[in-house]
């Protein structure tokens, strides 16, 4: 009648580290294909918005500035979304990645989830209208 | 609680919280002294009404909304719904991407599997086996977190593939993290399946006959713990099954014992198959195109998820959103089989009986819709902050 | 069984019964059933131990107005209930359809006890009845939950929207 | 070591009261770090048994409807005032025990198993039933544990000749180590004292797996904290006794906290080693193998002593 089976175990543990990471104090290296927090490139996007129609969570906003001269702005709401990779997957000029670096995202406002991408003075355009309105920054989409 | 003690009824209430689930369902026992006498079960408590929603969103999306069904068994639930639209759409995808599939599959139910083993454990106060199978199952995670970027949900597949290579480095390190899970998995067959203390909780605790399971239509490592040799993987084999074969996997018991036995025996066969699978990975392209509109169609697509057959119907309207997607998943099959064996056990032998199923509330049920007597069928979001707020102040 | 041969047992059994059948793919055969024969279809599948009952699926058919030009006359809303049954690889799907006026169909829950999940999960979410049904307490749905509405009908919007007209 | 102290020192502050207290805090925390580093885990920091204690006392107690309020009260604190009381009669921390008589070992075990008692009255009390299948499972157990654990005691004051601890103390300081002598009444003792703290696998009355905490579902606040420490006081004298009959005696403060200790990791490594005993099998396991072999053990033991006198 064995009992007690898992002594090898319990006994050896008395003399090993605990496997229990501590993480706020030690950080153990993220894997390469992590999916943080996400990256746009104005330079390269077309605004076809496949990124926009097949976002799961509505994170995703594009507002077109205007379109012959390829000034867009991409709204993107860190908190809503979901990190599932499908608008990096879903561009074809591979203007979106995800951050392997940026994921520890937990803030005390909101405010830091409301990300503007985009050329400087698109933004800053964007904002300047909003804050002239004086009402909610436009989130209608185009 | 109120106050309900007369000496013809006695009912024990377990859940919607309660120690012993980690999810909330619940279910009442009545109890004669330490044997049950009935047994009812209630579920709903984390109702989230995706399958209505599912028709509000258009086929892409979906995906990720049915894969968050269950964080345990995401993979599955995506693999199921991508199988159905495929055959909607009549594409297939590239074999390396149905290899690829099947990878992450197995190295899903491996991770379920330990998981599984760990809560068993729990339940039954053997805290130790807890943790240690908990602690080897980070191995199995932190692979999955290597190969897909995620702990829980993967999202490796896309409509029409997947998102993701295996490259010979990934390969290598999967080999050697299934060789030390292997390792330990012989240890705990030795531990579940000789240590009296932990035996005198399983053996002939919750025992169901083949003909009692094939009556109930039990599936999954259920079924086959009492001898029925039902597993989709190998009825009807899916993904990449047709070339990477397994076997399935049955015990006479149908005790919780022999439960423990076919899930950790299920193991040593999905180490196998990754081990095959990462040998003779196709080469090819990862994706095929899937349209955005899908004809008027049926689909029916069933897998085996960790705990048993899962089961999609698709119905599409020739838009980009589905007509109807309904989820049936194992754990509802299986609950027919614990409420009908409770009758006569011991009240310290429930939670056991309860993980034995494996049962995953998620999956059971699928709407935050609160109703307190006001005209709203279902709250927004707005409604909810509100409630929220005010409740609160 | 292999898929051809389960197959071909279940069309030989449900012969006398049907008024259609249809093998939508290979490994699969849709049969119509009317409400009335939905029981002894079920009672001879499980004589023949053809299969267990996979999963029933309710399908909604919201009610159609006549299309203007008047080729297609206007249809009542119907609901559809699916009985999957699998063998192996073969799966036979059972189809019985009742008019929102009469929605009743006959439950199987004597035939096979585990049913009677799929039939609550089916009478709170699109307001089929079930004849002799054992149980209709809600299952998924909350005990307060107004009678009448049922969330999976196509008419059901939520979300404090006034409910389209049937 | 003989130190006199006033008795109202000793009652009050050390080495009962205040001091008993913190260590029986220390012991609890002993007990976790132990358990937590068999099964590989970090465990809980230094504080948190007394972070625990204090927070508890901070909590509003609830009173249920429906239960006697008075006796809902005075249980946790009678259960403390027991254990603390027990402490007097016992070689705490290998100073000489404040009070002794003959007969004392007798009153001592009694003391302790008020605690117990205490705990299933208070489950009974409540109305919740969880409580009351925690109450009935605690009782019970009381009942099959007690018996060979007070038996597996005996060896040793028989031996001995005297039914006061002080004496066996002394005794076992002077003489071979009992656990050599009397091996299985040691094994009983230990995992009597096992059973009698509730601590794994005999932790049936409180399976949070079942019945959430069994007995003590329904208390919270002070009730909760009074009960805590008086379960933690009753480790320490539960180990106290052990050590002093089997393991060689107390003689002073590091051996007692030497042989405690490793008594201490004795029993969180059986602890972490097996899986919960259904109340059943707890009851069953006592009866048919606990009291037999410690009734075997006694009977060895008087048999001893009688061919010891005859030749």
């Amino acid at each position: 009648m064995p009992i007690g089976v898992m002594l090898s175990d319990i006994l050896s543990s008395l003399f090993k580290k605990p496997a229990t990471e501590q993480y706020p104090f030690v950080k153990e290296p993220v894997p390469e294909r992590l999916r943080g927090e996400l990256f746009w490139d104005p330079a390269k996007c077309t605004g076809c918005q496949l990124c926009v129609k097949d976002c799961p969570a509505d994170a995703l906003e594009l507002i077109v500035l205007d379109k012959v001269n390829k000034r867009f702005v991409l709204r993107y709401n860190a908190d809503k979304c979901i990190y599932c990779g499908q608008c990096v997957m879903n561009c074809r000029f591979k203007c979106l990645n995800m951050s392997n670096e940026q994921w520890e995202l937990a803030a005390t406002s909101k405010a830091p989830f409301l990300v503007n991408y985009g050329r400087d003075e698109d933004v800053q355009f964007l904002l300047d209208k909003a804050a002239q309105e004086e009402g909610p920054v436009p989130c209608e989409k185009p | 609680m109120e106050a309900k003690v007369s000496p013809q009824k006695f009912i024990v209430p377990i859940g919607p919280q309660h120690p012993a689930l980690k999810e909330p369902g619940h279910f009442e026992f009545t109890v004669e002294g330490e044997i049950i006498t009935g047994a009812t079960v209630r579920l709903g408590y984390v109702h989230r009404g995706i399958e209505k929603s599912t028709e509000d969103r258009n086929w892409v999306q979906n995906l990720y909304l049915l894969e968050r069904i269950c964080g345990i068994c995401s993979h599955i639930h995506a693999t199921a719904y991508v199988l159905g639209v495929e055959a909607l759409a009549n594409v297939t995808a590239p074999p390396r991407a149905q290899a690829i599939r099947t990878l992450v599959c197995e190295l899903e139910r491996i991770h379920s599997h330990m998981l599984w083993l760990g809560v068993a454990a729990h339940e039954g106060g053997f805290d130790t086996l807890f943790m240690y199978s908990w602690r080897d199952r980070e191995t199995v995670m932190d692979l999955l977190e290597g190969l897909s970027g995620n702990r829980v949900n993967y999202s490796v597949n896309v409509l029409g593939g997947v998102k993701i290579d295996v490259d010979e480095k990934q390969a290598a390190t999967i080999r050697k993290g299934i060789d030390f899970l292997e390792g330990r998995t012989q240890y705990y067959m030795k531990v579940v399946t000789t240590d009296e203390t932990f035996l005198g909780r399983t053996r002939n605790v919750g025992t169901m006959t083949y003909d009692q399971a094939d009556a109930l239509a039990a599936v999954g490592p259920t079924a086959r713990a009492s001898g029925i040799a039902r597993d989709v993987r190998a009825d009807a084999p899916y993904v990449a099954y047709p070339d990477f074969p397994i076997k399935v996997i049955t015990e006479r018991g149908g005790d919780l014992a022999a439960r423990f036995v076919v899930r950790i025996n299920e193991l040593y066969e999905s180490y196998r198959l990754v081990r095959e699978i990462l040998d003779k990975l196709p080469v090819g392209e990862l994706t095929t195109r899937v349209p955005r509109r899908i004809p008027e169609n049926e689909a029916i697509s069933r897998v085996e998820a960790p705990r048993g057959e899962l089961f999609y119907y698709l119905k599409s309207n020739g838009t980009e959103k589905p007509e109807r997607i309904k989820v049936r998943t194992p754990s509802i099959c299986n609950w027919a089989t614990v409420m009908n064996f409770a009758i006569g056990l011991k009240l310290a032998d429930m939670p056991m009986i309860l993980a034995g199923i494996d049962p995953c509330f998620s999956c059971s049920d699928r709407a935050v819709i609160i109703n307190r007597k006001s005209q709203s069928q279902e709250w927004s979001w707005e409604d909810l902050r509100q409630y929220g707020i005010k409740y609160y102040r | 069984m292999d898929i051809t041969e389960a197959i071909q047992t279940a069309q030989d059994l449900l012969n006398l019964w049907t008024s259609g059948m249809s093998t939508p793919d290979l490994s699969r055969l849709d049969v119509v059933l009317a409400p009335k024969d939905l029981k002894p279809a079920v009672r001879i599948l499980q004589k023949a131990h053809w299969g267990y009952l996979s999963a029933i699926t309710g399908l909604d058919h919201p009610p159609l107005p006549a299309s203007p030009d008047g080729k297609q006359p206007a249809k009542d809303g119907s609901l559809e209930m699916l009985y999957h049954f699998c063998e192996g690889a073969a799966i036979l799907t059972l189809r019985v359809s009742a008019p929102y006026a009469r929605p009743a169909i006959p439950s199987i829950c004597d035939i096979l006890p585990y049913a009677t999940l799929y039939e609550r999960e089916a009478i709170e979410m699109f307001g089929a009845t079930f004849r002799g049904t054992p149980n209709t307490e809600h299952f998924v749905l909350p005990e307060d939950w107004p009678s009448g509405v049922y969330p999976l009908r196509k008419s059901f919007t939520g979300l404090n929207k006034p409910q389209k007209a049937n | 070591m003989n130190i006199s102290i006033s008795p109202l020192i000793a009652l009050l502050f050390f080495p009962g009261g205040i001091f008993l207290l913190g260590s029986g805090l220390v012991y609890e925390y002993i007990d976790r770090k132990l358990v937590a580093q068999f099964q590989n885990r970090v465990g809980p920091r230094w504080f948190q048994p007394l972070a625990d204690i204090i927070k508890l006392l901070a909590k509003e107690e609830i009173t249920l409807a429906g239960v006697n309020p008075q006796l809902f009260v005075a249980l946790p604190v009678v259960a403390l005032a027991a254990a603390l009381t027990a402490a007097l009669y016992v070689p705490m921390f290998g100073f000489q025990a404040m009070f002794s008589f003959r007969g004392d070992l007798v009153v001592t075990l009694y003391l302790l198993s008020m605690m117990t008692l205490c705990s299933g009255l208070a489950g009974a009390n409540s109305v919740d039933r969880f409580s009351i299948i925690g109450a009935t499972r605690t009782l019970t157990q009381l009942f099959s544990y007690e018996a060979p654990f007070l038996l597996a005691l005996l060896g040793p004051a028989i031996v001995a000749g005297t039914w006061q601890i002080s004496d066996i103390n002394t005794y076992a300081m002077s003489h071979t180590w009992l656990i050599l002598t009397q091996p299985i009444g040691f094994i009983v003792a230990v995992i009597g004292l096992m059973g009698k703290l509730e601590l794994p696998p005999f932790d049936a009355p409180e399976a949070e797996t079942e019945i959430v905490s069994g007995a003590l579902t329904e208390y919270s606040g002070r009730g909760l904290a009074l009960f805590r420490i008086g379960k933690d006081v009753e480790l320490v004298i539960g180990l106290t006794l052990v050590v002093a009959f089997y393991l060689g005696g107390l003689g002073n403060p590091l051996v007692f906290l030497l042989k405690t200790l490793v008594l201490r990791l004795v029993t969180a490594g059986l602890q972490s080693l097996f899986a919960r005993l259904r109340i059943d099998q707890t009851v069953g396991m006592w009866w048919r193998i606990g009291a037999l072999v410690a009734l075997v053990q006694l009977l060895a033991v008087i048999i001893g002593l009688f061919i010891g006198k005859i030749i």
